[in-house]
């Protein structure tokens, strides 16, 4: 790598540095836009302890569903945890730590980590269980809590395209939380469907600059839909 | 007689204004798109990053890449526009959504909600609900107004966790239509065939009944 | 207008309702990607008192600059007015509030006031007169002060492509403040140079979802240049 | 003899490395994107939203939608990508930009730095600067030594209001290149023939003078 060529070629290379009880944030939305060979290597690696922020923890045997198999998840920070009965299982007996929250305040919280935001005043959460032990505060004349923002030692996301600079496009919905999450990561690993050369990408229509972006690889995907559902002609 | 679902969903369609934003949560929300007259321009926003969600797919159609807070497949409307999950809630945070219509466990008569846990049994997460209830001045809540054993989930105080705290100003149910005004369920408008003394028997929290309240209109 | 359509056709359509007194929100850097026909559409309205929240005041004669000949501008909230001599008259003899602002804080509070955020946190200005009277927080051993959000009664913008519906492309660094701007303001205003069929745009490119604009008009541009530079080939 | 500003900015490419993401302040910064050694690729960042600024163009390439901060036309590297001016801070206040060089007025050995207002003199506003100051962990400020009446302006204490406190570690200035080290200037490099006596009697704060003080080499 020399310059600003972020592409690696192996997954073994992709999260090297990646050790036990670090903090990844994680792109994807259910199993939408999800870096799912990013994933399967953090279970080859057999990495543990690890405390994971993302939207969703997959499903059994998906997405971030696989790293529960043999416990190497602590803590999941998440919006939503539904779809998974191993999941469930672990949490209600305790194996696992979950800090539910709110999926706009996890987005925002990735968000401010990236951005040297260390906190912010949201009304999310408040008068709730996610608002307990918070500070609150009235502005203009309604309560709010501070939030404090989400780092990790390494980020782990899924865009679309990419040039070797790591300038970034997403498709679809499949952006969902993957440009924060990206921004939020001391390390900030990126799997993509396709590298293209510099200078193919419109500066004005790249979603994420390259800047945040310190190793890239290319993958191919299964992109399992979680539920499908479609109408008759 | 209770309200179908599909009548729960027209009825939330009534709600609707030409040139809304709004987000309809999963279930009998989702449902009331259906129901969008056709000289009306209604757009969906999905809170996953997705403004301008269309029908689901033709077979043909599918996509992995596109798809709505359900994990649903859907299509984009034609001005359709996709963003981040920041931006999203910036969007719904911001009060930029004219309605959020979304499901709750249990409504009290201060505006408070449950919906997203009941503790030991369903802790599956707030997802995007807390967000929605704190960042929209225009909610309906659509629920059953009763369990199945005639418990009333429209109370004084809720029992469960909240998702919000004083936020809900409109309650859907099978059963009724009702606003929250001061502390007080006031009744708007009864499903057809459901008399009030059955809604007030079915309503814990304080109610308001005025003089004249009408049977609902399809 | 019926549906999503917010295109309107006169500039004074365009700012109706701006009355004495309010708070706009400007985008624009410099002369760059300034709203210029919308600032001239408020000195022929001759609205007075008007607190405006922009990165900079315009130059003389062009820009916010021409707002200042007939004293429009009450207080200004910018982060650089080095280039008006008008302005600093004014400002020197307190005729026209000033609070200066750091460039980052204040493209942060235009997006906190569209976002539902009231306040954040930012190391940005500690230490320094920009941080009198602030609250100051430690996070992770570090000093960071409260900064709370921006809202204006409108806003007044510029994009380069627009559809119907307000969806909204930019060009190059004409971007900067815009995006936000629009965002922060009760009643967003943008003009742009062209309006397009609404299912022209891209919705992987759309820069900003028409969801935040209110009213749409098509105009030219001078695009003064304030400093050119060139090379020789 | 003090540097001329083609030396300063010859001497703050030196602290360039390959792969890079620079942002560079106007005036002497900006020159030192001359000096950037052939077989290292150095990326400019410009805070009104472009990442990859490239040389002023051509008469014929002028576009008024192309600035840089100080608002001259420039043109973009292959590469480049542009943002909004949230998104351009929030590279800089997080910390992501690799370098920063900017002026100064004054600099003290606390590591403040006052740069952008004189008291009833100059009040033009501190544009991103200290966005800047606060976001980097990389900080050159680049200065003259002295006023021409011979006053320091590296001092115990900044006499001016503040850019930033205690985020300044290194100083280059017309005749050295000192860190800040534990409230003290500590004297890397000096111009050449300038000596150090020369250097000790123009800096008002605490200097540490170690055994050997190299001159400058381009």
């Amino acid at each position: 790598m020399a310059g600003f060529d972020k592409v690696v070629t192996s997954y073994a290379e992709a999260l090297e540095g990646l050790e036990d009880n670090m903090t990844i944030i994680a792109g994807g939305f259910g199993l939408c836009g999800i870096p799912e060979n990013l994933i399967k290597e953090i279970k080859r690696r057999g990495t543990k302890g690890l405390t994971i922020a993302s939207n969703n923890a997959g499903v059994d045997g998906k997405g971030l569903g696989i790293l529960l198999e043999d416990r190497q998840i602590k803590k999941m920070i998440a919006s939503y945890v539904g779809e998974n009965a191993l999941f469930e299982a672990q949490m209600m007996s305790g194996e696992l730590e979950v800090e539910l929250t709110p999926q706009g305040t996890l987005a925002e919280k990735m968000r401010a980590g990236g951005a040297g935001i260390p906190a912010f005043f949201t009304a999310t959460g408040y008068g709730t269980p996610v608002g307990e032990g918070k500070e609150v505060r009235v502005f203009n004349g309604r309560e709010y809590i501070l939030e404090e923002a989400l780092f990790g030692d390494f980020s782990i996301a899924k865009a679309w395209k990419a040039d070797r600079y790591g300038n970034l496009m997403f498709r679809k919905t499949a952006r969902n939380f993957n440009p924060m999450a990206i921004t939020a990561g001391k390390i900030a690993v990126v799997e993509v469907e396709e590298i293209v050369e510099v200078g193919q990408l419109d500066p004005d229509e790249i979603h994420l600059p390259g800047i945040y972006v310190n190793r890239l690889i290319q993958g191919t995907f299964e992109k399992t839909i979680e539920q499908l559902t479609v109408r008759s002609a | 007689m209770a309200l179908s679902r599909e009548q729960l969903a027209q009825r939330v369609a009534q709600e609707f204004h030409d040139g809304f934003y709004v987000n309809l949560g999963i279930g009998i929300p989702t449902l009331a798109a259906n129901y969008i007259p056709e000289d009306m321009q209604v757009m969906l926003q999905s809170e996953n990053g997705l403004l301008g969600m269309g029908p689901f797919p033709l077979e043909e159609e599918v996509d992995a890449d596109l798809i709505n807070a359900g994990k649903q497949t859907v299509t984009m409307v034609t001005g359709a526009s996709l963003f981040s999950s920041a931006e999203s809630f910036a969007m719904i945070r911001g009060g930029h959504v004219d309605l959020t219509v979304l499901g709750a466990f249990e409504v009290d008569c201060q505006g408070n909600i449950a919906s997203y846990m009941i503790p030991g049994k369903l802790i599956k997460g707030m997802g995007g609900a807390m967000d929605l209830v704190a960042g929209a001045d225009n909610i309906i809540v659509t629920m059953t107004h009763a369990s199945k054993s005639g418990a009333s989930k429209l109370l004084a105080e809720c029992t469960l966790p909240l998702t919000g705290k004083g936020c809900i100003k409109r309650v859907l149910t099978d059963l009724a239509l009702m606003d929250i005004v001061e502390g007080k369920f006031v009744l708007r408008e009864r499903a057809r065939g459901v008399s009030v003394e059955e809604i007030a028997k079915l309503t814990a929290g304080e109610l308001v009944i005025p003089d004249n309240v009408p049977e609902m209109r399809f």
